[in-house]
């Protein structure tokens, strides 16, 4: 178990969610992998996916009986970006011109593989939020959650049809969304965005240049206007 | 079961209103059934509402304000800003200068099937070539048609209002509409 | 007879129904009743296959989808100015608040706040969004269970405050007015004045609805006892907004989790409701609705003086993180969370809305129901099918 | 009675026929137009239709129009005879209703004896319409609402008829006609200027009377057989063109008919305070006084439909069985004393 204390550089303290994490770092004990804290905006912990049920259950029992949302995420970096011209950063200004740096890593609390399961968990009482996360092995298997929150059913089941992720136990695992004939899973980052594959990008049309050959003889005639009309433009 | 006030008073709603509606004058003038001016509906072909200023209705270009910088363009959500030029010289501004090279603009499309009137390309044109006016009566039976060429937007320059003043308070500077 | 003893009744009829077959003797085998794709009560393309016996339902089961527009996916391949053309689009009756969440989600990955004027406008405009979508709700749920009348009313009085928002924003439904950092434009002159007396007209309005309605005997037969949700129920399948607060549960992310705009400027109080029924939803967006309209009236009169536009770069680049923000919706809670990679686009965007919670609750609340009550549940859970399906 | 024009048989009956003809769509006409297009409308601060003739009052003429130019669409799996006729029944029912309503002392198509009961039985024979349009259609949602038809159509006959039991038995015929004289000539507390309408003396009956209507015209708040927003239209749903403009006419048709019924059981009818019963001039007069009284009642139907929401089926059902009904036998019993008793 490593627990991540804040960035130093972030000199405020939590001192609510600071108690929270010691607290739920103690009742999960081996489960919690990984942690991390942005002082009074959010917390994160990644959990073993083995004992998902488990970290979620003791989560409620500790007053996180609101459900929020269940989703997925894919670390994987989508191969045709944003289907522009990469060398466009949409910026006018030379200075703006510097390279978009795209972090590779993946996110808070960390992560070991391509495929993140989050729940995003509320204590009413406490008037907090938490968010947990987990890592979704190479088989895509992760117990479901809907026994212990009833809501999680139809986030597990978009889920599934989202990214591909099984959820063991869960009895209607079917589309909630696409069509039941459907093949592949949309929000994966490999799978390409057709609407954008058809149509090639508008801004990709450069100004045409002057041809060089026509260059100084076109000046020369703008001149000869320019001083004709009595050096007036 | 049913008490008779809650009943009773739903009636009285529906009655207000119609007697609002049919008999909106004031005074002795009451007595006049008005429904037109009562109806707070707009009879649509016969009468136009004026939408506000600042509606979103059809964007105007104005033409020698566009240096063909592609900037529209490129941060259309909807790629549906097409968009060609050439360079061209020009004079120089002043007496001994050098000639200068400008863009020219060949075409200027806004293809209105596919916008999704999200001001963007307005927003980020830096050279105030770009502007909402509210007219909205440009319908046509064929989506082709729907695209715009630069002499059509051009067009809509003539119906591009002023700009609000601001309530005060307000540190924005109120723009001007070439014209 | 009275109410109580009208809402022990249904309970036993839904207990009865959700264990055993009404028709015990005589089983006559149950009918499929689809109600949508295209049905006037889903307004929108909700389908719902109800399993009934007689006109009871046995099992209703959502299909949804038909709207399905993947806005998670458009949203990665798009910048963040353009995201927010999308995220209008979501709950299309109160899309400024949509607005609302994702930039401030934004702009705390980016460290930057919003100047004070900007925020009040904000709030502004998102309780006039409130209003807007509330005002739908309170004619709509008239014209579900019959009435022809307040709908009309609805969108009578609603124009007025979609006016005031085209006024500032340019846009009645898609206002695409915060940016990150702060706003689009400032209000125009003349505006807080009109306002004023749009939120007075907004009053009468809710007078109205409460004489036309919620007073109504007819009404009240209809809505009371009827999609009975218990607090912990209600909480374990996330259900947010007015519909978690008719349950009893004082829970509202304005005054709870209120992420730096300026509703702790303004006296206002969050209204809940013990019964949990039809009609304590109604009730319940009927004092919110005022309640917006009084947040309105103060917020109007302490716009405090500045810029409305904090320092931010010309191209927007949010440095990589992770942020969950969530705001009070029309609709309840409606939230962002954004995964960036300091890239000029957000790397995963998860929208989480309010509907989709709250229909998800659907096929364990309609259980034993008529189908009258279908249409009644369906309309006092007030959903917004673009808000389901995204 | 003195005759108004000495007419060979042949002739008389045609022109009654005529004009019976005429009534039920001229009817229907006044009523949508005047409520349903305008005072609608005006409730809602609207305009309604506008454009069609001066303030549109072509308006329903050119939907008609636009409903006969439609394709006439049947179900794959309906049931395509009793289908088409299901329309011709409702209307039927309309149809005979009007034979025995009187608008002046001999301006009636036929004055039965038994005038009252021959009412309420052709009126319900519109139920079988129904009945046969919601099952013939092969739709669940027509199914539906043409059972809930049946079913509240039957519960809502009985206190109809007991509500109209107390106006017989105080005017001592089942004769529309006779009803019309006893209401001329009598009295309140000896003073017979106005006569006695019977909404004075058998005020419960006429509230019953009323609410019955309603749910027998299935009006909101009792129109669950239609139900826009859950059953889509009920048992009309799969019917299109002029098909649709039969159940139409009916429902409106109806209307106006069950407005005139309760204006002669309850507001005196056609006669006019100051003229002798069968003066002939009350053959001309007649049908105008009818005409207000009958929109004076057909404003509150429709007021109602406009401003309420509906109630639920088993609500409904309840409603009949348990106030409505011991309700009007309360009211006939308590008729009863009083008759034998002054």
């Amino acid at each position: 178990m490593t627990d991540e204390t804040p960035p130093e550089d972030n000199a405020v303290v939590d001192e609510k969610r600071e108690a929270l994490l010691a607290g739920l770092s103690e009742s999960l004990g081996e489960d919690l992998v990984e942690s991390y804290l942005r002082p009074h905006e959010d917390l994160w912990l990644r959990v073993r996916s083995e004992s998902w049920q488990d970290s979620i259950r003791t989560a409620k029992s500790a007053g996180f009986e609101y459900f929020g949302f269940l989703s997925a995420i894919d670390w994987e970096i989508a191969p045709e970006g944003r289907y522009e011209d990469t060398e466009f950063d949409g910026g006018l200004e030379e200075e703006d011109e510097e390279p978009v740096e795209i972090d590779s890593s993946t996110g808070y609390g960390g992560g070991g593989s391509r495929f993140q399961l989050l729940v995003q968990l509320y204590s009413l009482s406490q008037q907090i939020g938490l968010i947990l996360k987990t890592d979704v092995g190479e088989d895509m298997t992760i117990d479901t959650i809907r026994d212990i929150f009833a809501g999680a059913d139809w986030h597990e089941r978009e889920t599934h049809e989202m990214f591909g992720v099984f959820f063991r136990g869960h009895p209607t695992l079917q589309p909630l969304y696409l069509p039941t004939e459907f093949e592949g899973h949309p929000l994966r980052k490999d799978f390409p965005l057709l609407a954008r594959q058809v149509k090639p990008w508008p801004g990709v049309v450069d100004i045409e240049e002057i041809p060089e050959h026509l260059e100084a003889q076109l000046e020369a005639e703008v001149m000869a206007a320019f001083e004709a009309n009595g050096g007036a433009s | 079961m049913p008490q008779l006030p809650g009943l009773i008073k739903g009636l009285g709603v529906t009655a207000k209103t119609a007697g609002r509606t049919l008999f909106p004058k004031r005074g002795w003038k009451t007595l006049i059934p008005a429904p037109q001016k009562g109806a707070v509906t707009v009879q649509y072909p016969h009468e136009k509402e004026a939408p506000p200023e600042r509606a979103r209705g059809v964007i105007a270009l104005h033409e020698e304000n566009c240096t063909a910088c592609m900037l529209c363009s490129r941060s259309c959500p909807d790629w549906c800003i097409y968009i060609e030029g050439h360079k061209v010289k020009a004079p120089p501004r002043r007496e001994g200068g050098k000639p200068r090279t400008v863009n020219m603009l060949d075409r200027f499309d806004i293809d209105y099937a596919l916008c999704m009137y999200c001001g963007i390309c307005v927003e980020v044109c830096p050279f105030d070539a770009l502007f909402w006016t509210p007219e909205y009566e440009y319908s046509e039976p064929r989506i082709a048609d729907l695209l715009h060429d630069k002499d059509r937007l051009g067009e809509w320059m003539d119906t591009v209002p002023d700009f609000l003043d601001y309530e005060p308070g307000s540190e924005q500077k109120v723009r001007k509409v070439p014209r | 007879m009275t109410a109580t003893s009208d809402r022990e009744q249904m309970a036993y009829i839904s207990s009865q129904a959700a264990d055993a077959r009404v028709n015990v003797e005589l089983d006559t085998g149950d009918m499929t009743l689809n109600i949508g794709p295209q049905h006037p009560a889903t307004h929108g393309t909700l389908r719902i296959a109800c399993q009934l016996d007689g006109e009871q339902v046995v099992v209703a089961e959502p299909i949804m989808g038909y709207m399905h527009r993947g806005y998670e996916k458009l949203c990665e391949v798009r910048t963040y100015p353009q995201c927010t053309t999308l995220i209008n689009r979501i709950d299309w009756l109160g899309s400024f608040a949509n607005e609302v969440p994702f930039i401030l989600a934004a702009e705390r990955l980016m460290e930057v706040e919003a100047p004070p004027r900007a925020q009040w406008i904000r709030t502004i405009l998102f309780e006039l969004s409130r209003v807007a979508n509330l005002a739908l709700f309170l004619g709509d749920m008239g014209v579900q269970i019959g009435a022809l009348t307040p709908v009309f009313f609805a969108f009578r009085d609603r124009e007025r405050v979609l006016n005031q928002i085209e006024e500032v924003t340019g846009g009645r439904f898609h206002p695409n007015f915060d940016r990150i950092g702060g706003l689009k434009d400032d209000i125009p002159k003349g505006w807080i004045e009109e306002t004023h007396s749009v939120m007075v007209k907004m009053r009468t309005f809710c007078d109205e609805m409460e004489d036309l309605l919620v007073g109504n005997e007819i009404f009240q037969a209809r809505c009371r006892g009827v999609g009975v949700i218990p607090p912990e129920v209600a909480l374990s399948y996330g259900l947010s907004g007015a519909n978690l607060r008719a349950s009893g549960v004082d829970w509202d992310l304005r005054r709870d989790a209120n992420p730096g705009l300026a509703w702790d400027q303004v006296d206002w109080r969050v209204w809940t409701h013990p019964d949990g029924d039809s009609f304590a939803r109604y009730w319940v967006r009927l004092q919110e609705t005022r309640e917006a309209t009084r947040i309105v009236d103060q917020l109007l009169d302490g716009i405090p003086s500045g810029p409305i536009m904090a320092k931010v770069p010309r191209i927007i680049k949010v440095p990589a993180g992770e942020a969950y923000l969530s705001t009070e919706n029309p609709l309840g809670e409606m939230g962002y969370y954004i995964v960036s990679k300091g890239d000029l686009g957000p790397f995963r965007v998860k929208i989480r809305t309010p509907s989709f919670n709250n229909i998800s609750i659907v096929p364990w609340v309609m259980k034993g129901v008529y189908v009258p009550d279908v249409i009644t549940i369906l309309g006092s859970l007030y959903f917004i099918l673009g808000d389901i399906d995204r | 009675m003195t005759t108004l024009l000495a007419l060979p048989y042949w002739q008389e009956t045609g022109i009654k026929l005529g004009l019976a003809l005429a009534i039920i769509p001229t009817t229907s006409l006044i009523l949508v137009y005047l409520f349903l297009f305008k005072m609608m409308a005006f409730m809602q601060s609207r305009l309604g239709p506008n454009d069609t003739g001066p303030y549109g009052t072509l308006q329903l003429i050119a939907e008609a129009i636009k409903f006969l130019q439609k394709e006439d669409i049947h179900p794959a799996q309906a049931d395509r005879r009793v289908f088409r006729m299901a329309p011709v029944v409702v209307l039927a029912s309309t149809f005979l209703l009007y034979v025995v309503l009187p608008a002046g002392p001999d301006a009636v198509v036929q004055n039965l004896d038994t005038g009252v009961f021959y009412a309420m039985a052709v009126s319900s024979i519109s139920v079988l319409g129904i009945l046969m349009a919601g099952w013939s259609s092969a739709n669940k949602y027509a199914l539906l609402g043409g059972l809930r038809a049946a079913g509240q159509l039957i519960a809502y006959e009985l206190p109809l008829i007991l509500a109209v039991m107390g106006v017989v038995i105080q005017a001592e015929t089942l004769n529309l006609q006779g009803i019309v004289e006893a209401q001329a000539t009598g009295e309140i507390f000896g003073f017979g200027g106005i006569g006695n309408p019977f909404i004075l003396t058998q005020f419960l009956a006429f509230l019953i009377f009323m609410i019955a209507a309603q749910a027998e015209l299935t009006q909101t708040p009792f129109d669950m057989p239609v139900a826009e927003t859950e059953l889509v239209g009920g048992f009309h749903i799969e019917y299109t063109g002029f098909r649709f403009l039969l159940f139409f006419m009916a429902e409106f048709g109806t209307a106006f008919a069950f407005a005139a019924l309760a204006s002669v059981m309850f507001l005196g009818g056609w006669w006019i305070p100051g003229f002798d019963v069968d003066d002939n001039i009350l053959n001309v007069l007649g049908p105008g006084v009818m005409l207000g009284k009958i929109l004076l009642i057909a404003f509150f139907i429709f007021w109602v439909r406009f401003t309420y929401p509906r109630l639920r089926e088993d609500q409904l059902q309840k409603f009949a069985w348990k106030v409505l009904i011991p309700l009007a036998l309360v009211n006939i019993v308590l008729t009863g004393i009083f008759k034998v008793v002054f």
